[in-house]
């Protein structure tokens, strides 16, 4: 095909974008993804990306900042292994900010596995800032009897929660001490790939009138905005990438920012190559119609 | 909640007799309309080509277990089978639920019969491949590459292996019809099939293919009930507004939305 | 009438006595006409229908409550038990239907008969040493120290986290692939819908990550055009669009599942496997 | 001949990256490697998910409520918490490796403290008593269980013979126990104690008693035998003359998942029509109502789009299907791009897995 003008054999060059073929698009992922988890382990450093956190994120910040230090935050654990990708940095980064803000909380959670996980993370930071147990926090561990139980707690925390996830009676925890009820606890935050926040609301924020802040997966974050709008939840973080905004706000680097290279390495290959299936296209119907 | 509040059974009782309306209107001979759609001249499309090429059809009910969505998919699935026996051209689908396994192969062991030619049916070719989801698409993306099947039917409840079966069907230059009403999976569809069916369009390709009254009456009581339903959450949306203003229509509210 | 027993052998005769009396109700209506028959499965279907709904639609404090609480409710869990337990044992079906296909593979000794032969040895392995980790967990030694494993659970630990476990994951994260080769084939400006599937997903994509945020993260947050913030665009497109165009799909689908509903308990079925006569 | 852990999780690994490698070879194309094991997944899946239908379904939910007493322990006697007036024997024992000795003469009355509260289901008590020599003396055993608050507690009691040598089961029907005080028998879910009490006679002789392996039973359900029955009607499906049974158990099946969406549709799909009752304006809200505004807009385009019945001539029929139809794809790009993180966190994993568990690296 004798080429008239260069802009024809560019076009041809560009028309064979419409077609790549798909085994080069694996090994793109392969390369692209790869790379960033391979690298810090040959001792390769790469750059942390920065966030830029959302108002709901920011708006999470604020309402563990503004908790009055004589009243405690309850960290209500509400996810299992399969969500502990999104879930466990959410938490993690959140129970930092509160040793780093040196405020009081309580872990519990309406799942078995979910105070555990918690309860690892609270013991690792606890080095770091010098967080006791007992005085600082404490682990009323898996909690059954859904919504009415949490009525209860509100009314009587100690009637309803009996011992702490050890076993101790909460009589003899000394920061148990002057939390009786709802009107002792500032803020509850809960963390959970399922869509249990109506029962929190129900009880903690409709009828006590405690702030809620919540850490979400990704596939049910359209379902919490609505919340947000009515003011019934005062934050909001979404999947891995509020992980990250929230370690962006307490410039730490966790398993959210972490996992945002490789993630935003994945997302700019799709667009790269959805720009150059199009641009193939678009040249392939420009040489049809010479 | 235990047990249901009274708007609800006000709200199922108003479906459940437009629904058997329709029904019975259709039963007394009343004639029914429904549209084309276009899926249906899809799904003729894919087993025409597929017996061009004289390859066989894969038809997977996805993760189908004993309930409602599966048993439209089956329906589709007799519909394909019949089609596809008249060619003598072979059905394979693989199953993850052996309840419905037994019922997948009388529905199509019957469908090849009523197509006239019963000696076609090879009862293996209606398998059960695994109880697991995935190790379930490892096996069809097995069976799709070996047989070389020429059309893929993706009928019925799906969940993220959606993609793996479409993508892997596509790779290898099958035609693929999909549909289902696992909203979550209907792009993932979009992307690989040729055609995709959202929602209950394919319930209605199903009665639109069978002509069968009791079925187009339940179509058009099923329109009926979804007009019903625009209208109830229209009047609702109304009286939420009016009760910013006046604060009694809150106490109607909170009976409408059933105590929530 | 259906109390349980205290001795064993009274135990065992009721057992053996049910199932006679199960197989004479079988075999009384086998030799009635099929017709007859079928209104009986009917009938039966029918009965089996209106469980649910009445335990759940009598409302409390009224004439009914009491045969709701008495008769209907403490089922819920037995019928629930029941289901599960009638379902388990039709798993036999799909392991002879594997089984049957694999042997019939290696006796005609058809193309691939080794990967069956991999299939029946690697069932077999997994079974046993499934139950002996749930059942006799220490076989052949007992008493293990802090970091030793007794060799049925060193087994189970190989074929579990090592095969079945990181096959579940692998086939899993396939998806990574193909979610880019399929958006990389369907995202292109073909027709009007095709270009909104891309608009929206590039959207949300860029609002995903730190590199979309970059791109817009000079348009200031109290400005009004604040909400062209890939982020917050992404955000409210996923609030107001997306969920209200899924609660409708929902309508449609909901509706379709109570009309069939409505067909299969009042036995109006037909066509497909509802259709055969008896 | 136990397994040192640490090669177990060397073994573990290596065999997990070779399943984790065979299966992206499918990414270049099918071929042999892929295929056997394809095949090990299915027959892992095949004898893992038989195993966990016996172990997780078949035997607890079927046989042993069948065939066994459906026992709860109330006391195993291994160790004398929750008792009072009692000390362990190692030597006299009959389940175990220890059992509960009472010297009548000096403790007239035993106590256990901490039985399982919820005796609803129970309808006898067993356990193991042993004596020295034969008495005419008796002893009772009392329960005592609290109800609602503020209702004073109900006892109920038995006495039983001392009139053996050496070790003997005792059965005790909780419907011969006498009560005292208002006791619901359906509702039996506050048991706080279990005394045991010497008569007169008892103590005077002296005996010294043991008591092993306290527990109520419910009894074996023999009716748990229709399941099997139900469950093999299946079976019949292979045989054209028998066939119709299969249709039997599937008829009920049906029956029940068809009734069950009636309860789903409550459940599962009025909550959304629920949230949908949104206000059109909201006073001083501007953006909501705006929001409030596109939200029924969109769901009364898509809600057009499914009307089978309507022909889409007219024109507003057809642009409010046609935005439905235009809404609806957005939707989906939006679902889909918000499930690609999802996706790549899956093979990140993988990826860490392969990278941080290689044994020598870690």
């Amino acid at each position: 095909m004798r080429v008239t003008r260069i802009s024809d054999f560019v076009l041809t060059m560009l028309s064979r974008f419409q077609q790549v073929d798909r085994r080069i698009i694996y090994v793109l992922v392969w390369i692209l993804i790869g790379f960033p988890i391979v690298a810090p382990h040959v001792g390769i450093r790469l750059p942390v990306l920065p966030m830029y956190p959302t108002r709901a994120a920011r708006s999470f910040f604020e309402a563990v900042e503004s908790v009055p230090n004589d009243k405690v935050i309850l960290v209500a654990c509400d996810f299992d292994p399969g969500t502990l990708g999104e879930n466990g940095p959410q938490c993690r980064s959140v129970i930092e900010h509160i040793m780093r803000a040196g405020k009081k909380f309580i872990i519990m959670g309406l799942d078995q596995v979910g105070p555990t996980i918690a309860q690892a993370y609270a013991e690792e930071l606890a080095k770091k800032y010098g967080y006791k147990y007992g005085v600082d926090y404490c682990n009323f561990g898996w909690i059954t009897g859904g919504q009415m139980f949490l009525e209860r707690m509100c009314r009587d925390l100690h009637a309803a929660v009996k011992q702490d996830k050890a076993g101790t009676p909460l009589s003899e925890i000394p920061m148990m001490k002057n939390v009786r009820s709802a009107k002792d606890i500032g803020l509850v935050v809960e963390f959970t790939g399922s869509g249990l926040l109506p029962l929190y609301i129900a009880t903690f924020n409709a009828q006590f009138g405690v702030k809620l802040a919540q850490g979400c997966t990704g596939i049910i974050g359209p379902e919490q905005f609505p919340y947000l709008d009515t003011g019934q939840l005062s934050g909001l973080l979404v999947g891995l990438k509020g992980a990250a905004e929230y370690e962006e706000m307490l410039n730490v680097v966790g398993g959210g920012k972490r996992a945002m290279l490789p993630q935003s390495a994945g997302h700019l290959l799709i667009i790269v190559l959805v720009a150059l299936g199009n641009i193939g296209m678009w040249a392939a119907r420009k040489v049809e119609r010479r | 909640m235990e047990h249901a509040q009274l708007i609800h059974l006000l709200v199922i009782g108003v479906v459940s007799t437009l629904i058997l309306y329709g029904i019975l209107s259709s039963l007394r001979g009343k004639e029914l309309f429904i549209r084309r759609l276009a899926g249906i001249d899809a799904i003729e499309e894919a087993v025409g080509r597929a017996t061009e090429m004289g390859r066989p059809i894969l038809f997977s009910v996805g993760l189908g277990g004993v309930e409602i969505e599966t048993f439209q998919a089956l329906a589709i699935a007799s519909h394909v089978a019949r089609l596809a026996a008249r060619y003598r051209n072979r059905v394979i689908l693989p199953v993850i639920d052996t309840v419905i396994y037994t019922i997948a192969e009388e529905a199509l062991r019957e469908a090849y019969a009523e197509a006239g030619h019963p000696e076609a049916f090879r009862p293996e070719d209606v398998r059960f491949l695994s109880g697991s989801q995935f190790a379930y698409a490892s096996g069809v993306i097995g069976i799709m590459n070996r047989e070389k099947v020429a059309a893929n039917f993706f009928f019925g409840p799906f969940a993220a292996e959606s993609l793996i079966l479409a993508e892997t069907g596509q790779a290898i230059g099958a035609i693929q019809i999909a549909g289902t009403a696992s909203i979550l999976q209907v792009p993932f569809f979009i992307a690989a099939c040729d055609y995709t069916i959202i929602g209950e369009e394919f319930y209605a390709a199903s009665a639109y293919l069978s002509r069968d009254p009791i079925h187009l009456g339940s179509v058009v009581g099923q329109d009926y009930s979804k007009i019903a339903l625009a209208a109830f959450t229209f009047t609702g949306m109304i009286i939420a507004t009016l009760a910013t203003r006046w604060a009694e229509l809150n106490g109607l509210l909170k009976f409408l939305t059933g105590g929530q | 009438m259906f109390q349980p027993v205290e001795n064993t052998i009274l135990n065992i005769a009721l057992m053996i006595l049910s199932v006679l009396v199960s197989v004479v109700f079988l075999a009384v209506l086998h030799n009635v006409p099929p017709n007859l028959r079928m209104r009986v499965i009917m009938v039966i279907t029918f009965i089996a229908g209106l469980y649910y709904p009445l335990e759940f639609f009598i409302p409390d404090g009224t004439a009914l409550t009491p045969f709701r609480n008495r008769y209907l409710t403490p089922f819920l869990n037995p019928i629930g038990d029941a289901v599960a337990v009638m379902a388990a044992f039709t798993v036999g079906i799909g392991i002879t239907n594997l089984c049957i296909v694999h042997a019939r593979n290696i006796s005609q000794r058809r193309e691939g008969w080794g990967n069956s032969v991999v299939f029946f040895i690697s069932m077999i392995i997994m079974f046993v040493v499934t139950l002996a980790n749930r059942y006799a967990p220490n076989l052949f030694c007992t008493a293990t120290a802090e970091n030793m494993m007794t060799p049925v659970q060193a087994a189970f630990s190989v074929m579990f986290e090592g095969v079945y476990t990181a096959l579940n994951a692998t086939v899993f994260s396939l998806l990574a692939f193909f979610i880019t080769s399929a958006a990389y084939r369907a995202f292109r400006i073909r027709t009007a819908e095709a270009a909104l599937l891309m608009v929206g997903a590039l959207i949300v994509m860029l609002g995903q990550v730190p590199v979309g945020m970059w791109l817009t993260h000079w348009i200031p947050d109290e400005s009004i055009f604040r909400f062209l913030r890939f982020e917050v665009l992404s955000e409210w497109l996923l609030a107001n669009i997306n969920m209200p165009a899924q609660r409708g799909i929902l309508f449609g689908v909901w509706v379709g599942a109570l009309a069939m509903a409505l067909r299969i308990w009042l036995s109006l079925e037909r066509g497909g496997y509802f259709g055969r006569q008896f | 001949m136990c397994v040192d852990a640490r090669i177990v999780e060397i073994i573990t690994y290596f065999v997990a990256a070779a399943c984790t490698l065979g299966i992206y070879t499918i990414l270049y194309r099918e071929n042999r490697l892929f295929r056997l094991f394809e095949h090990i997944f299915i027959g892992v899946a095949a004898g893992y998910g038989l195993a966990i239908t016996i172990t997780e379904v078949l035997d607890p939910r079927w046989f042993k409520p069948m065939i066994t007493e459906n026992a709860t322990i109330i006391s195993t006697c291994e160790s004398v918490r929750g008792w009072e007036g009692v000390s362990i024997d190692r030597h006299v024992k009959r389940v175990g490796r220890a059992s509960i000795r009472w010297e009548t003469d000096k403790e007239k009355m035993i106590r256990y403290t901490t039985p399982p509260p919820n005796w609803t289901d129970a309808r006898y008590v067993k356990l193991w008593v042993h004596s020295e020599k034969q008495t005419d003396g008796s002893v009772t055993m009392r329960v005592g269980t609290k109800h609602k608050a503020g209702k004073p507690t109900a006892w109920f009691e038995k006495s039983f013979k001392i009139d053996f040598v050496g070790w003997r089961q005792l059965t005790l029907y909780l419907k011969d126990f006498w009560s005292k005080g208002e006791l619901d028998r359906r509702e039996v879910k506050g048991v706080y104690v279990v005394e045991f009490v010497a008569d007169d006679a008892l103590a005077e002789s002296g005996v010294v008693l043991h008591i092993d392996e306290l527990r109520y039973c419910i009894g074996r359900k023999w009716y748990w035998i229709f399941a099997l029955v139900g469950g093999m009607l299946y079976y019949t499906i292979f045989m054209p003359r028998f066939a119709w049974m299969s249709r039997f158990i599937i008829g009920i099946f049906m029956g029940l998942q068809a009734g069950y969406t009636f309860k789903a549709f409550v459940l599962t799909f009025y909550p959304q029509i629920a949230k949908s009752l949104r206000p059109i304006y909201v006073p001083g809200n501007i953006s909501m109502t705006l929001n409030n505004i596109i939200f029924i807009i969109t769901l009364l385009c898509v809600l057009v789009y499914f009307f089978f019945t309507i022909e889409h001539k007219r024109p507003t029929i057809r642009t409010t299907a046609r935005l439905g139809r235009l809404l609806l794809m957005i939707t989906f790009g939006l679902i889909f791009g918000n499930t690609i993180m999802a996706r790549f966190s899956l093979f990140i994993k993988r990826l860490d897995f392969l990278i941080t568990q290689f044994p020598w690296l870690k």
